[in-house]
């Protein structure tokens, strides 16, 4: 198992390298400029100037060069000395946004919180609510709980969050007056009262959200237990004289999370990559409201290093996946 | 009767799937389904090769069959030797050597009509109109008795014996000569499985066709072969016309092989008392034991086994067998057992049955 | 019992009789069983017509489709055209779904929206399905090919698929729109964009379940037969990995729908003037409170395809599951 | 005016913008979002009040030619500035900062967005402590541009003074919180997300500002923001509500809050290329001028124009944030035309005279065509709902008067970005006809009327930049430009600016649609809101307060 | 070896099961009778889909419902009728009274629980022993049944052990809570000729051992002829014949087991020329049997045989037959 986990983790480099190198390519070929916000008042002289000052004018391979030092060296010194209060990184020029002349890696660390407030809230009320009634749908397969099941989650994923959001907002925001319209982001819970509000403001697009992921998940969980109680070994569990219960909760469901315990873990990085659309409707401001408005603002710097934190994160939840499942299930054994 | 011409000669046969693990996925070991295996088939005998399961029967099989790349080794079929022909050149050959499998259901495609399961080899290998190929496609069925009507109908329609007639017959579509049966009966019922065997009989005998036929049924194949191979974890460990094998035994493993088939006879069940069980299951092909592969399991187990692999040796004339015991240098006290004795006379029997 | 069924071919030879006696009649010698062929596709139909969410959902989808390609020429009322004295109209008989801020009919909108919604929606499936299995079966057939094609896979399933999607509209919207005109070159840049972005997951299961057939009994077969691998792939792979694939593909429209719609959200998708669902839905959302309908009648009409094709999906799935179909 | 009490009484107030600062250094941005937050902070040494006259801040007076403040050659102005501000830090407010502000911002390597602003700026001299003199390389008939306006604050100098050229972006820290005289003070700063301000002690004025603190999100859209001031109340003021006039008034009568309008002179427009826009052309070829096939026509480009229904235009699109204007300088007042009129349509008239002037629809396919050239245009604007709208009905129009129309919209941050490399930039122009909607800073258009002259035409030589996006050019035009450039006369500017007004729009230099004003939302309950388009929108923040029933 | 006048521990009465598929109603067991009585061990043998498997699972409540429905009959365990009782009873009766061995022994233990998990379950669930108690039952168990080491490999997972191993893990799972009766559905079928001769081995030790009535079903009739004390021979989901073993095989009545006996070739005795085939196919199941379901491929059969569904009938002691033709009611050597 180790072997195996140090072997994907050697791999993953040059996997990683790669897709930085695509994601800048990209990026780098990709029309938009910098300076479109920028008033059409501000002359076109001024503007290239401007472009210059953020090193627009280096060629492309050293801006690669930088940055996959800025990414892989000079920010990770930063983390260190943020963490010990040494100094190593003064002086060292850290990636920097375009948008503002900030390094990004300030931005990202600000949107980390409210991200994973609401979008890992959200998954995590999907996931308990996906496993039972994918449990139970299964269970009970085309009876009257499993076909209003695959209607609802079928509706919830078929709505665009869009859509759905703007209706929640106006029904319970603006109609009802229960929850608030706009997420404020400075926040602090540090009281009952805090905590409440917090609930509240939470509530709308935690419910969007996870609609959505608990369609998707439940639809899995369903798929993964049918497969199971088909089995000899169910057979042979209730041959034992087990209850149904322990039939189904123990032997079936262990068997069955195997496939969705991995398909959970794939879904993480979405969590960090935040819900672009839903945090856009909901104004929280995270990182993939983050990322939208970079992209908006080409502020290629911030993009790519979003997006590459984002290929990060899936590369690694791949590898997490694939450990899990090695865990969960006996059978397997990587060497 | 034989021409005791050989059709098919295999020697020193290794098939090894290579074991990749490490960081680099290096190879470490290697999986030895057969590993040094050495035989000849003559020209319309059937060979029967039996053995437990996991012990590199369909290994052996398809190797000699060129389905894979072989470690090492040689396989002449038909005068070519095929070994390290190219796949590409060796399609050309695929029309004297054909393959009959186990499982009946899953050997057919389940999206395609049986005139077309049996007509493949002809689109393959011959540029026939298509009137004629339906007629030789009829032609099959009815040798294989099959309806002529069924033709547009697909495998999930059939019972398992019939499934295992088309089989046969698109093996027979191109007249091949030499044909291996793949455990052709192991995944039928008891009372289908005689009109399967009965039908490669009548085969043979009509076309003169060579058969390996791989079974672990012991009964099955004193039925069917003439000559039988017993295989233990990659090797050949006793190869013998099928009345000496069953009759005499060189081999503990044979031996044992054949006490433990069930009687179906209870008187008989009930004299047969002296069964052998063997302990422990067979070890792994990738890490077999040192020696003797048998050694681990062999009640007659001696010293020399857990040291020397045994040559597999011509112990009587047409008897070959790999162990000590037929060895006078290591066999035990009452070495007439190792000595060739049996009159020259039973051995021209043995040999002729047919 | 039916476990057996479920289980890899040849562990139980009993239940086949069981299967066959159940499902279709065993042709034998007898003359009462020669009843008439009945194709597996025959079977598979049967199946899925006793699916009655499925047959609901066929008959949904047909309608929508039928409506969206024949409705446009039978509607009187253009959909781009503008009326601006009958403008924010509610419901009427002239305008059945009442009229948008410049008049424009919404019925006309909406079936001309679906037009280029399902369009879209099929042929990105299609690119992806093709795609996927194209990958999948090079992965899964070829040993050699499996390590580069999977890791390749990898890739485009770690890169964000936004900022992809993003660059691509970006990059290539001005050759395309030159070379196809504006809607052909829009057309097949979303297409693009979306099936290119998609494949993955159906190359991923493709390759699993061609690596299992690989190995299966019939494939050896054509191999011991001199079959050429290229045939081996068309004649006796491909067929057999319809099932996944038909499901991917039910999927793969649905996805490739919401995703036209949220490409109108961030304002890449189609021109203004190019009614889709997802832009009809997009506009209608700011009004909402005042003109729900506007935001509605898309919203349903994407609703019920992706509903309806998930259903179909869903009966697809188990009507092409030989284990289910036994049953 | 007659609220008062002490500072920071009513608590707080919460402002959106849907779209959100990013940073809160003015010179390093250059966006609206950013400079109208920062001027909660940092302050100019004169202002534009909601009238766009001008008004001293923190300078004593508005120097003048009269009072001397300027000098009679035009080169020369001399400020001076008020003796009772400090920065919000306590330290004294000096001429040193403002000159330290012109350093910075002129800094070559620095980058600075408004540098405009000190164009032609030759010195900048510190007499003493209060005074700064501002010397001009040539003379500068309106002088107010460098430390005037929410664009050109000033900076102090002892937090700047390490951060100036290429430092200037790793002060992140002083970019994000600035030292300012302004009415508050920055607490926390979130990048695109939100601001946390607080009531300056050190402010200036006794009693104010009246809220204690500032919540200034940003993000989302203009929806939402509408929504949240007007309907659910959450929040007190809401920037730029660039949404359907019905929309908006179904947010008012939610009750909780008010729009308000303002005009200054941005302007919907619509551009006519003169030059070829095939992008098959070689560049040469591509900007040489008035080659288009058909648009340097009068009777093709006056016909376009009264094809149009203006009041209808304005009606769908802007409500009461729009209004009808035939000019290129639709504000100020005394500089907007009145020579045109242009709110009929007149689908007729316009037939008439394409058929007068020979295009006739020979071939019966309902597009005109003369000399074998038919009328076809390719119609680009940017991605907004308005405008597409927009483009929906002036095609129709155009089509029923003979045109082919050819619709097509890019996203504004190509559009609008100034990628050299991309055909889809406005600058670029590869269609026949586009449009957005243009203005400029303060209330002198001069610098404005430049975008008519023949050398601002993007060509090949300028990477495709320049301001003049019409490619426009006559002889007479650039001369009378260059006679405004030496006025100095308010009244004489004023009647030159109008004829080069009118010059550029009656000879096909674009075709004007509607008259855009600002359109914010507030609160009911918050008072001293003023609407000023000419300045910072938060310009008065500090005299602002909660309405207590 | 059988007490003969012991009362029988489980007797079945008249059992009928049907499964309601798409295709119809496939009446998969029809009026099957039979009993066993302690120590004895009752083989069952017939060709596949005879319905085998599906009587014995009905005893017990292990099919499906639906699609599967027991349409009649009683089963008497000790008197109490298992059809009627509460589900909280049978689940009692399941693992502890009744113990079961399928047949597939790689896919019928749970993959991802350990051995002795799955052992202890029953053991802690019929017989109320606490975590420790059971875990030393369980290693007795493993003990019993031949696994070397056994403590050390309560902990191994399934997949750790062979083919043979897991079948004896089944065993020790179905012996537990030592059962009254052990059923045993084809144990040894997936296995190779040596393990299975190790199992038979172990079975036959344990029955001596611990005196339970087993009934083995099977389609091997040479393992049939090995261990069992009586025959009993389905066909198209009847009894057909019944019979103590060495009747069964010397003085076979019924056609078919005739045919069956002669299909079937040896390792010794005289080996024929051609091995003699039934020909036809097994019937469909698709109704209630109105006439001799093995009529189509009977070389006997006669008018009545397409009429009428022949009853068992006693045509020796503790021998019956299910056949109408006078051939089955008298000798041997008449056919042959
Ligand atoms: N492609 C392969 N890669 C690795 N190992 C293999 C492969 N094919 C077979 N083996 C191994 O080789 C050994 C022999 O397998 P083979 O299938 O030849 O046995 P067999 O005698 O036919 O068994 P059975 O009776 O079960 O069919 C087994 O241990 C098997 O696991
Ligand atoms: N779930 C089911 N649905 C429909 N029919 C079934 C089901 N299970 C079993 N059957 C049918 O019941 C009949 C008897 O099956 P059973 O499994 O008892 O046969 P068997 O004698 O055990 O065969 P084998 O030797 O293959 O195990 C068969 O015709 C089979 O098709
Ligand atoms: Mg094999
Ligand atoms: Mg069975």
């Amino acid at each position: 198992m180790l072997t195996f986990t140090i072997r994907r983790l050697l791999f993953a480099i040059p996997t990683l390298l790669f897709i930085a190198l695509v994601i800048f390519l990209l990026l780098e070929l990709a029309p938009g400029d910098p300076m479109a916000n920028v008033p059409l008042t501000v002359p076109s002289e001024v503007k290239e100037q401007m472009r210059v000052a953020l090193g627009l004018g280096e060629p492309m391979h050293i801006r690669f060069w930088k940055w996959i030092i800025q990414f892989f060296w000079i920010e990770p010194l930063n983390v260190f000395d943020a963490l010990f209060g040494t100094g190593f990184a003064e002086g060292k020029l850290r990636i920097i946004s375009w948008q503002n002349r900030a390094p990004v890696f300030i931005a990202i660390a600000e949107r980390i919180p409210q991200t994973l407030w609401v979008v890992g809230t959200a998954y995590v009320v999907a996931i308990l609510i996906a496993i039972p009634v994918g449990i139970y749908s299964a269970y009970r397969q085309y009876s009257i709980f499993d076909q209003a099941g695959t209607f609802v989650t079928m509706v919830g994923f078929s709505v665009p969050p869009f859509f759905s959001g703007v209706l929640v907002i106006l029904i319970f925001a603006v109609q009802l007056r229960w929850f608030p319209s706009i997420y404020d982001t400075t926040l602090e819970v540090n009281s009952w009262e805090a905590f409440g509000m917090q609930v509240r403001q939470m509530f709308l697009p935690v419910m969007v959200l996870a609609l959505q992921i608990t369609s998707q998940l439940s639809r899995f969980m369903r798929a993964s237990m049918l497969d199971n109680l088909n089995q000899d070994y169910v057979r042979t569990a209730r041959a034992k004289g087990l209850r149904e219960n322990t039939v189904v909760l123990v032997h079936v469901l262990r068997n069955s999370m195997i496939p969705v315990v991995t398909v959970i873990a794939l879904g993480v990085p979405s969590i960090f990559g935040g819900a672009i659309i839903t945090e856009q409707v909901f104004k929280v401001n995270g990182i993939g409201q983050l990322l939208i408005t970079a992209i908006q603002a080409n502020d290629l710097p911030m993009v790519q290093t979003l997006t590459f934190i984002f290929a990060v994160l899936i590369v690694l939840f791949n590898l997490i996946a694939d450990v899990l499942y090695g865990m969960l299930d006996p059978r397997i054994r990587y060497d | 009767m034989n021409a005791q011409r050989p059709l098919v000669e295999v020697r020193d046969l290794k098939m090894h799937f290579p074991i990749h693990s490490g960081l680099l996925r290096r190879q470490t070991g290697a999986v030895k389904a057969v590993d040094g295996v050495t035989f000849d088939i003559y020209e319309g005998e059937t060979l029967g090769l039996v053995g437990e399961s996991g012990c590199g029967k369909s290994t052996c099989g398809r190797a000699v069959l060129r389905l894979y790349d072989l470690t090492s080794g040689e396989v002449v079929v038909d005068g070519r030797a095929i070994g390290t022909e190219s796949q590409g050149s060796l399609r050309r050959m695929r029309t004297t050597m054909q393959m009959v499998f186990q499982d009946p259901q899953a050997c057919l495609n389940p999206r395609m009509t049986v005139g077309a399961i049996i007509g493949e080899p002809l689109d393959e290998h011959t540029d026939w109109p298509r009137k004629k190929k339906r007629a030789r496609v009829e032609e099959l069925m009815d040798q294989v008795g099959l309806n002529r009507a069924f033709l547009n109908r697909y495998p999930h329609e059939f019972s398992g014996g019939q499934r295992q007639r088309i089989g046969i017959a698109r093996a027979l579509a191109l007249k091949p000569k030499f044909i291996v049966c793949d455990e052709p009966i192991a995944a039928l019922d008891v009372s289908i499985q005689a009109q399967v065997v009965n039908l490669l009989e009548e085969l043979q005998d009509e076309l003169g066709l060579t058969y390996l036929f791989i079974s672990h049924d012991l009964s099955m194949v004193r039925h069917i072969a003439d000559r039988v191979a017993v295989m233990y974890l990659g090797k050949v460990v006793e190869l013998a016309p099928r009345d000496a094998l069953y009759d005499e035994p060189l081999h503990p493993y044979t031996e044992a092989l054949l006490s433990a088939v069930p009687e179906p006879d209870p008187a008989m069940a009930g004299r047969k008392r002296e069964r052998i069980v063997l302990k422990g299951d067979v070890p792994s092909p990738a890490n077999p034991p040192a020696g003797c592969n048998f050694c681990t399991r062999c009640p007659k187990v001696m010293e020399v086994c857990h040291r020397i692999d045994p040559a597999f040796r011509e112990v009587r004339p047409g008897h070959f067998a790999a162990c000590h015991l037929n060895d006078p240098r290591y066999g035990p006290e009452h070495s007439e057992s190792a000595e060739p004795t049996a009159p020259e006379a039973t051995r021209t029997q043995h040999g002729g049955t047919r | 019992m039916t476990e057996h069924d479920a289980r890899a071919p040849g562990t139980a030879i009993g239940s086949e009789f069981g299967t066959v006696a159940a499902s279709a009649p065993v042709a034998g010698a007898e003359p009462i069983l020669m009843t008439r062929a009945r194709s597996q596709w025959w079977d598979v139909w049967d199946q899925f017509s006793s699916h009655k969410g499925a047959l609901a959902g066929a008959a949904v989808f047909l309608a929508i489709v039928l409506m969206v390609v024949i409705g446009p020429m039978i509607w009187p009322l253009d959909p781009t055209e503008t009326d601006i004295r009958s403008r924010n109209q509610g419901i009427s008989l002239v305008h059945p779904l009442g009229t948008d801020q410049l008049g424009r009919d919404i019925f006309a909108r909406v079936m001309q929206g679906g037009r280029i919604s399902l369009a879209v929606g099929l042929t990105a499936m299609a690119l992806s399905l093709v795609l996927g299995t194209l990958i999948g079966v090079m992965a899964g057939y070829f040993r050699r090919l499996d390590g580069p094609l999977m890791r390749f896979t990898d890739l485009f399933l770690a890169l964000p698929l936004l900022p992809l999607l993003l660059v691509m509209v970006l990059l290539f919207r001005e050759p395309l729109t030159a070379a196809f005109g504006i809607e052909t070159g829009i057309f097949i840049l979303i297409v693009s964009a979306i099936g290119i972005t998609s494949w993955m997951q159906t190359a991923r299961i493709v390759r699993g379940d061609v690596l299992a057939l690989k190995e299966r009994e019939f494939v050896l077969a054509a191999r011991a037969t001199g079959t050429p691998s290229r045939r081996i792939v068309t004649r006796h792979v491909l067929p057999n990995i319809l099932s996944p694939i038909m499901v991917s593909a039910t999927l793969g429209i649905a996805t490739a729908i919401i995703t036209e719609s949220a490409l109108s959200f961030l304002g890449l998708g189609f021109p203004p003037d190019f009614p889709t669902w997802g832009r009809l839905l997009n506009d209608g959302v700011s009004y909402l409170e005042l003109y729900p309908g506007r935001a509605f009648w898309p919203g349903l009409a994407i609703s019920l395809v992706v509903l309806s094709i998930n259903y179909v999906g869903d009966g697809l799935r188990d009507a092409l599951d030989p284990r289910i179909r036994g049953r | 005016e007659a609220h008062m009490g002490e500072r920071g009484r009513d608590g707080e107030v919460n402002i959106i913008y849907w779209q959100a600062p990013s940073t809160l250094n003015p010179f390093l941005s250059g966006g609206t979002k950013d400079v109208e937050a920062a001027s909660l902070i940092v302050e100019p040494l004169a202002r534009f009040d909601e009238t766009g006259a001008i008004q001293p801040w923190l300078a004593t007076e508005v120097p003048t030619v009269e009072n001397g403040g300027v000098s009679e050659d035009l080169k020369q102005i001399t400020w001076k500035l008020r003796d009772d501000v400090v920065w919000s830090d306590g330290t004294p407010f000096t001429a040193e900062d403002v000159k330290f502000t012109y350093e910075y911002c002129t800094h070559p390597e620095g980058g600075c967005a408004q540098i405009t602003k000190f164009e032609g700026i030759e010195s900048v001299e510190t007499p003493d402590e209060h005074t700064v003199v501002v010397n001009f390389a040539e003379p500068k008939p309106y002088p107010y541009t460098a430390f005037t306006g929410g664009e050109s604050p000033i900076l102090q100098k002892a937090q700047f003074e390490n951060c100036v050229g290429a430092a200037a972006s790793s002060c992140t820290e002083e970019n994000f919180n600035p030292i300012g005289t302004g009415p508050f003070v920055v607490d926390e700063f979130r990048t695109n997300d939100v601001i946390s301000l607080s009531a300056n002690p050190n402010f200036r004025e006794e009693g104010k500002p009246a809220f204690a603190s500032v919540n200034f999100k940003g993000g989302g859209d203009a929806d939402a923001a509408g929504r949240a001031v007007m309907q659910t109340g959450e929040f007190d003021y809401a920037w730029n509500l660039q949404l359907a006039p019905d929309v908006i008034a179904r947010m008012e009568a939610g009750g909780q809050g008010q729009a308000v309008a303002g005009f200054g002179p941005l302007l919907e427009r619509i551009m006519l290329n003169n030059t070829n826009p095939d992008p098959s052309l070689p560049p040469e070829e591509r900007s040489v001028i008035r080659p288009h096939p058909f648009l340097g026509e009068p009777a093709v480009y006056n016909a376009m124009s009264m094809a149009i229904d203006r009041p209808l235009l304005v009606e769908i699109g802007y409500g009461q944030a729009g209004r009808v204007t035939c000019n290129w300088v639709p504000a100020p007042e005394i500089y907007s035309s009145t020579s045109m009129t242009c709110d009929e349509q007149d689908l007729e008239g316009a037939k008439q005279m394409l058929e007068q002037a020979g295009w006739v629809d020979t071939d019966g396919d309902g597009v005109r065509e003369k000399d074998g050239v038919e009328l076809r245009i390719l119609y680009q604007s940017s991605t907004n709902a308005v405008r597409q709208d927009f483009q929906a009905l002036i095609k129709e129009w155009w089509e029923e008067i003979g045109f082919a129309v050819e619709l097509r919209n890019v996203n504004s941050s190509v559009f609008f970005g100034g990628d050299a490399g991309s055909p889809d930039t406005f600058q670029k122009f590869y269609a026949d006809v586009e449009m957005y909607a243009n203005t400029f800073n303060g209330t002198d258009p001069q610098a404005y009327l430049a975008n008519g002259l023949c050398d601002k035409a993007p060509r090949p030589e300028t990477q495709w930049q320049g301001e003049n996006i019409s490619r426009f050019c006559m002889e007479e035009y650039d001369a009378l430009w260059n006679e405004l450039a030496e006025t100095a006369d308010p009244l004489a500017r004023q009647s030159i600016a109008k004829a080069l007004n009118d010059m550029y729009v009656q000879n096909g230099g674009m075709i004007p649609l509607v008259h855009r004003g600002r359109l914010s939302a507030h609160a009911n309950d918050l008072g001293g809101v003023k609407l000023n388009v000419w300045d910072s929108e938060l310009w008065n923040a500090a005299d602002w307060y909660r309405i207590s029933e | 070896m059988p007490a003969g006048d012991a009362r029988p521990v489980l007797e079945v009465r008249d059992l009928r099961t049907v499964f309601q598929t798409r295709g119809g109603e496939v009446h998969a067991v029809n009026s099957v009778s039979f009993d066993v009585k302690p120590g004895e061990l009752l083989g069952v043998v017939g060709e596949s889909g005879s319905g085998k498997s599906v009587t014995m699972m009905s005893l017990v409540g292990l099919l499906p419902m639906p699609p599967a429905e027991v349409r009649g009959g009683e089963v008497l365990l000790d008197g109490e009728d298992l059809l009627k009782v509460s589900p909280a009873r049978l689940r009692d009766v399941r693992g502890g009274e009744v113990g079961f061995i399928f047949q597939d022994p790689m896919t019928s233990l749970n993959p991802v629980f350990t051995v002795g998990f799955q052992i202890i379950e029953p053991i802690r669930r019929h017989m109320g022993l606490n975590k420790r108690q059971a875990r030393e039952r369980a290693v007795e168990l493993l003990e019993l049944v031949g696994i070397p080491g056994a403590r050390g490999r309560l902990s191994d997972y399934p997949h750790q052990f062979s083919g043979g191993m897991r079948q004896r893990v089944m065993i020790a799972i179905a012996l537990a809570c030592d059962p009254k009766v052990l059923i045993a559905d084809e144990p040894t079928t997936a296995l190779d000729v040596t393990i299975q001769a190790q199992i038979l081995e172990i079975v036959e030790d344990l029955r001596a051992r611990l005196g339970m009535a087993i009934v083995w079903i099977t389609h091997d009739l040479g393992v049939v002829a090995g261990i069992a004390d009586r025959v009993m021979v389905m066909y198209g989901g009847q009894v057909v014949e019944h019979a103590p073993v060495h009747p069964l095989f010397n003085d076979p009545r019924h056609p078919y087991t005739r045919a069956l006996l002669r299909t079937i070739p040896t390792v010794t005795g005289a080996r024929a020329d051609k091995l003699q085939v039934i020909e036809g196919q097994p019937p469909m199941l698709g109704a209630a049997p109105s006439a001799c379901p093995f009529r189509d491929r009977c070389p006997l059969a006669f008018d009545r045989c397409h009429a009428e569904n022949p009853l068992r009938e006693v045509v020796a002691p503790n021998h019956d037959v299910a056949c109408f033709h006078p051939l089955a009611h008298t000798a041997k050597e008449a056919v042959a």
